[in-house]
């Protein structure tokens, strides 16, 4: 008897647990709000048929627990019985399915207006590249990658040459406008992922994957690897700041693109040399004083 | 082989035999001795693995936007000072096809229980076998001698190389395991072991000429992967 | 030689004899059951203690051992859960472990339980004691092979411990392994470790399939006189499917395995792509991580159902013997087992819905896998129908198997979330992954192989469990188990992903803290109350109740033996003559409320039975 | 009791002609194939030829030589089926295959 009492607990419990639970979603900040009412249509479902089922068992122990005596049902099938089961299975089921399928649809058709942010991976930390004027992202390769170009750019693709560079961890993103990330990695796995946008895909190294998503709430976010990476896999960290129209432009004047980086590398690079020439003049003059 | 006779059980044919014979108490393949069932079921897992071999093998090759080597040069030898593409692999698969008629006449001579017979196309197919290994081992020294390693190569995606070794790796592997059953068996042929039912070295199972049929399923796989292998690896 | 092989006591061939029973008044016609097809099998009996306990070549002490082994990884298994437990709920406070080490745990926790626990135990040692046992057979088909196979594993999980001691350590890349990280510096073990974890998976599956073919061909082709296929029980039919998935789906882990060592050893690039590392670029190049993932996968969700199949199948048999009342639709039952692995070979990539796979294949795989969802549920109703209208014995055993049932409907109702393309996006890679899968494949199954070994016990050993600590080792089991990953999943709601060594500050997870060291304290205390198991073990075998023969008035063949514990080659002089079900329960008519297989039609021609 | 003496040969073994006679097909069968490439056919021609030739290669050798055609059903769709998940694996990686090139063209230059 106790049994019965302790498993009926232990569904009360759950449920109960389920309603004042204060550990819940993270509010939702994109535009995937179907994913959440998926997952609420499967809660109710699914919570329905194990309550039901759970309560159905706990009835059997109370009610048929053993008597000396007493004679159980012989009735090895009921092919009826069977049948409406099935179906009603098969149903609710299908239910559940239809609404997942064409959520997936729309994850994996991007719109056309969505800005597209090359997220770029390495153990154990991520940089960003927006496309400039052109609204086009230049190709890449890993083996292009060394200080004066981190980000691998091919040089001589000309839409490659304005794209914006945000050489940190950090990325600003504008408010309500669709963006498609285009996940890259030079090394291992990982995955961007930010839990208030729902959405995730895993960077995998020689292939560039993408996903997308609106945001539609300003404020700051962290951003979690959420793809088993190595030892630093739990530091990888970054943010993301959803801001409003103009402060998004106002930030993205402040980038610098590709383009700024190699006319500062080579000024850079004219200055040393301007400096070796001076140096070397400076030390003639000397050498000619002490003549 | 042809059906067999069983005691109190009516065999049927196609289908309905099928579910008869699935319905049925005590075995499901009548008359299927338990070795060969065994070989029949441990083919089956090993043809998983030869897919899966050739399945990353194709998934590997068409996502390289490298280019892949021309397997007809690669493999080309030269004839008479005149490159034929394919030359020794056409021998080696004419070698491993004689080889595998000559254990399928063995295996009907072991039924006949013809033991003179069976042994020597046992040996005549160890030969084979053995001929097989050998032209593979000089293949092998060939391409590792113009360069080709299974980390590199000097045609073309480097991944050419390793599946290469990798896969007929595996099936030489293969094959030499067959080869030494097969002397073994041959030896076993000869001392007349299935003839009187000598009990095995290491099972302490009787011996019987269903053995030989044994050896020659797999012996015969040996040579199915080698069709495939074949037909993805050298004609493509 | 040929005097190892003399018969003992001159086991009857069958074939010589095709009547059973008389039947009084009753023609004898209706028993006949058709001669043996097989050939009396010969034995090989045991000389030597070596012979007899260690390399031996009876299944029974085969499955013992494969038993012993496996629990012995399991408990190692644990131990490894009780430090990431401790590390997830009490950050610092055991400063011995470092995020090395804790991902070592990790994956060590991961590959032990799955493959070396749970496969090991579920096939290897209810497989080898029961199969011939219940389809009454004397023993495996191949003996010799099947204890070759119980040496392979043997060596296969030394070599796993011996990567324990290796510099380095073991590999710290996930039970996935996935590549490229696995065998790159930054991971944990990606030296010996990662060599010794792929050689021992190879062992492994070589092992396995040794056994595997003795499991397949002892149940298609050496069952006993009047056993078919409909007859045999559900146990019998669970572990077949399993052992069919795994000759078909460990082929794939092989080929990864054998592929992911020529990455590591001799620098070939079948995984790995160009990579940058420090600065420098590796020699690699043009290889895809992906297609590691559909091999692992191509695998490891059939390896899900191997571990799951047997489990169903016990508990139908536990369930139907205890509730006194026939299972409910076995021939549903059966169809839905061999659907379930069926389906199981097209349903691998919902595991890699982000993985950055053809985005395409999302519609394909949620598909297929939801349809499993359906001869699943099947299953369950056909478990709480046996218990409607039924007689249930609630002892331990059946508390073992309401427990199965509840945490098995949890699990796989948070399946269906996870097996939906788009629902799974935002849970994937989160807690509620862990507590999902821990749910419906380590909890449920556990329940299922202690109340067998509740069930098994007076079999095995000749001796009853005590039923008072049985009890409390249930609850305290149950309820500590449930309330670890129940709440689980709600840190997966909140967006905490997994396999993070430590949350810092995050805001994500200040708020389940508290949550954390809770779930941390119930496992401490569920690991330590296996220990009432091992206590009552050896209670029992110092001053148990003798157990009689068939305590449980069961009707499968394992309790008809000549001997309890059965002796080599199980049944005496002759071999039962199986005609009917081991279901019929509390059939109308019949004297008692059991009819054992082996009752004769012409003995029940009285009673109303309906199903042979 | 004694496997040897009770098991039963099979009463009748098959003439040799059917054997030669698939051996001799075989043979021819993979000259065939081997003219394939010596006449460089390219595209699905190739392509169709190599299966066609594959799969008859293949069908001859089991069902001859290792006696498929005379085992019984039960034994040959046991085999056989468990072939839909090898064209399941084989039709999505040749899918996978294909997104991963256009992957890597269209976002690298020469590879990735």
């Amino acid at each position: 008897m106790h049994a019965g009492i302790i498993f009926l607990l232990v569904i009360v419990g759950s449920v109960l647990f389920h309603i004042f639970t204060p550990w819940y979603w993270t509010d939702i900040a994109s535009n995937w709000q179907g994913m959440d009412d998926t997952i609420t249509l499967t809660f109710w479902v699914g919570g329905g048929v194990f309550v039901a089922v759970c309560l159905f068992m706990v009835y059997c122990v109370f009610r048929y627990s053993y008597k000396e005596g007493r004679k159980a049902e012989y009735k090895p099938e009921d092919k009826k019985l069977e049948k409406i089961l099935t179906w009603a299975t098969t149903l609710g089921v299908a239910a559940l399915l239809a609404p997942g399928l064409i959520i997936w649809n729309q994850y994996v058709n991007v719109p056309k207006n969505a800005i597209e942010v090359d997220v770029m991976a390495w153990q154990w930390g991520w940089q960003y590249r927006l496309p400039g004027e052109d609204g086009k992202l230049g190709t890449t390769k890993v083996t292009n990658i060394n200080d004066e170009n981190p980000f691998g750019i091919n040089v001589d693709d000309p839409f490659g040459r304005d794209d914006i560079l945000v050489q940190s961890d950090f990325i600003n993103l504008e408010n309500n406008k669709p963006v498609k990330i285009l996940l890259r990695s030079v090394d291992v796995l990982h995955n961007w992922y930010v839990p208030q946008f729902r959405s995730k895909m895993d960077a995998v190294p020689g292939i560039v994957t993408y996903y997308w998503f609106e945001p539609n709430k300003v404020g700051e976010y962290e951003v979690l690897c959420a793809e088993y990476c190595g030892v630093g896999h739990y530091a990888m960290r970054g943010g993301v700041e959803v801001q409003s129209t103009e402060d998004y432009n106002k930030w993205l004047s402040e980038q610098e693109t590709f383009q700024d980086l190699i006319a500062k590398q080579q000024k850079l690079e004219f200055e040393n040399k301007k400096l070796v020439k001076n140096n070397n003049l400076i030390l003639n003059k000397d050498i000619y004083k002490e003549e | 082989m042809s059906d067999p006779k069983i005691e109190g059980f009516e065999l049927e044919k196609g289908f309905r035999g099928m579910a008869k014979d699935t319905g049925s108490d005590q075995t499901m393949f009548k008359g299927v001795h338990w070795g060969k069932a065994m070989m029949w079921i441990f083919l089956l897992s090993d043809t998983f693995v030869f897919s899966c071999f050739l399945i990353a093998y194709m998934k590997g090759r068409a996502s390289t936007p490298v280019e892949w080597p021309n397997p007809s040069e690669v493999f080309a030898l030269d004839a008479f000072g005149v490159p034929v593409p394919l030359l020794l692999i056409a021998l080696m698969t004419f070698v491993l096809i004689t080889s595998s008629g000559t254990m399928a006449l063995a295996v009907k001579y072991g039924y006949e229980r013809n033991r003179k017979m069976c042994g020597y196309l046992i040996l005549a197919t160890a030969l084979g076998g053995l001929t097989f290994v050998g032209m593979q081992a000089y293949e092998w020294s060939k391409l590792i001698h113009e360069g080709v390693r299974p980390w590199e190569n000097p045609f073309g995606a480097a991944q050419f190389g390793s599946f290469f070794f990798m896969i007929t790796g595996f099936h030489g592997t293969h094959v030499s395991i067959g080869v030494i059953f097969l002397f073994i068996y041959c030896y076993k042929v000869f001392a007349g072991h299935y003839d009187e039912g000598k009990r095995g070295w290491f099972t302490k199972m009787r011996g019987d000429y269903v053995e030989v049929e044994i050896l020659g399923l797999y012996w015969h796989f040996v040579d199915l992967v080698w069709v495939f292998i074949f037909a993805f690896f050298y004609l493509w | 030689m040929s005097d190892e092989y003399e018969n003992k006591s001159g086991y009857q061939a069958q074939s010589s004899e095709t009547m059973t029973g008389t039947g009084s008044g009753v023609s004898p016609d209706m028993d006949y059951v058709r001669p043996a097809e097989n050939p009396e099998q010969d034995l090989y009996h045991a000389h030597s203690f070596i012979e007899k306990w260690v390399f031996c070549q009876d299944a029974k002490v085969i499955g013992v051992q494969y038993f012993l082994t496996a629990v012995f990884t399991g408990v190692v298994g644990l131990i490894l859960s009780w430090l990431m437990r401790l590390q997830l709920g009490f950050p610092g406070l055991a400063g011995f472990i470092t995020a090395e080490h804790y991902y070592q745990f990790v994956t060590m926790h991961g590959m032990i339980m799955v493959v070396y626990f749970l496969t090991a135990l579920f096939l290897g040692g209810f497989g080898n004691y029961l199969i011939p046992l219940m389809v009454g057979a004397r023993d495996m088909v191949f003996p010799y092979v099947n204890m070759l196979s119980f040496w392979m594993f043997f060596v296969a999980v030394a070599v796993l411990m011996a990567s324990f001691f290796v510099p380095g350590g073991p590999t710290g890349a996930g039970w996935t392994l996935y590549p490229p990280q696995t065998i790159l510096e930054g991971t944990p073990g990606h030296g010996w470790g990662i060599l010794l974890m792929l050689i021992s998976l190879s062992l492994f599956v070589i092992g396995f399939t040794m056994g595997g073919l003795n499991y397949m061909i002892t149940i298609l082709q050496a069952r006993t006189r009047g056993m078919t296929l409909m007859r045999m029980p559900l146990t019998v039919w669970g572990i077949f499917t399993a052992t069919v998935l795994a000759m078909l789906a460990f082929p794939a882990l092989l080929v990864s395995s054998i592929m992911m060592t020529l990455d590591k050893l001799l620098g070939t690039s079948f995984f790995m792509p160009t990579i940058l590392k420090a600065g420098e670029v590796l020699e690699y190049g043009g290889g895809s991580p992906i297609l590691f993932q559909h091999l692992f996968w191509f695998f490891g969700h059939p390896e899900v159902y191997i571990v799951a199949l047997p489990a169903f199948g016990i508990v139908s048999d536990l369930i139907s013997v205890h509730a006194r009342k026939n299972i409910f639709g076995y021939r549903m039952m059966v169809w839905a087992i061999v659907g379930i692995g069926a389906l199981s070979f097209f349903v691998w990539a919902h595991h890699m819905y982000v993985s950055g796979m053809n985005p395409w294949f999302g519609f394909f795989f949620a598909s297929t896998t939801l349809i499993i969802a359906v001869p699943t549920a099947m299953k369950v109703y056909n478990w709480i129908l046996t218990l409607w209208r039924g007689n249930i014995r609630i002892n331990t055993v059946m508390l073992w198997c309401l427990g199965f049932i509840v945490t098995f409907v949890n699990g796989g109702i948070t399946g269906i979330f996870l097996g939906n393309v788009s629902v799974d996006v935002p849970l994937s890679d989160t807690y509620f992954v862990v507590a999902h899968f821990h749910m419906v494949m380590g909890i449920a199954p556990l329940m299922v192989i202690m109340g067998a070994i509740y069930h098994w016990f007076p079999l095995v050993a000749g001796k009853m469990l005590d039923e008072k600590l049985g009890k409390w080792h249930f609850w305290t089991t149950f309820l500590g188990a449930y309330s670890i990953y129940f709440p689980m999943h709600y840190l997966g709601f909140i967006g905490v992903p997994r396999r993070y060594y430590e949350m810092y500050d995050s805001p994500y997870m200040t708020s389940g803290v508290g949550l954390n060291e809770f779930i941390s304290t119930a496992a401490f205390i569920v690991g330590a109350a296996q220990l009432i198991l091992v206590f009552n073990i050896v209670k029992t075998m110092k001053t148990g109740k003798k157990a009689e023969k068939n305590p449980w008035k069961a009707n499968s063949l394992e309790w008809y033996t000549s001997t309890v514990p059965p002796e080599h080659g199980n049944f005496g002089e002759r071999l039962p003559v199986v005609h009917r079900w081991p279901y019929d329960y509390n059939v109308p008519g019949a004297e008692e409320d059991y009819l054992p297989q082996t009752a004769a039609p012409s003995e029940v021609a009285h009673t109303e039975v309906e199903k042979t | 009791m004694d496997e040897t003496n009770k098991k039963e040969q099979p009463s009748s073994t098959h003439k040799i002609g059917i054997y030669l006679w698939i051996w001799g097909l075989l043979f021819v069968l993979s000259f065939f194939s081997y003219l394939v490439d010596w006449y460089q056919f390219q595209g699905m021609l190739r392509w169709s030829l190599i299966l066609f030739f594959m799969f008859l290669k293949a069908g001859l050798i089991m069902a001859f030589f290792m006696h498929l055609y005379w085992e019984r059903y039960a034994l040959v769709n046991v085999l056989l089926w468990p072939m839909t998940a090898i064209v399941c694996f084989v039709a999505l990686m040749v899918a996978e295959g294909k997104y991963t090139l256009f992957s890597r063209l269209f976002y690298f230059f020469v590879g990735g």
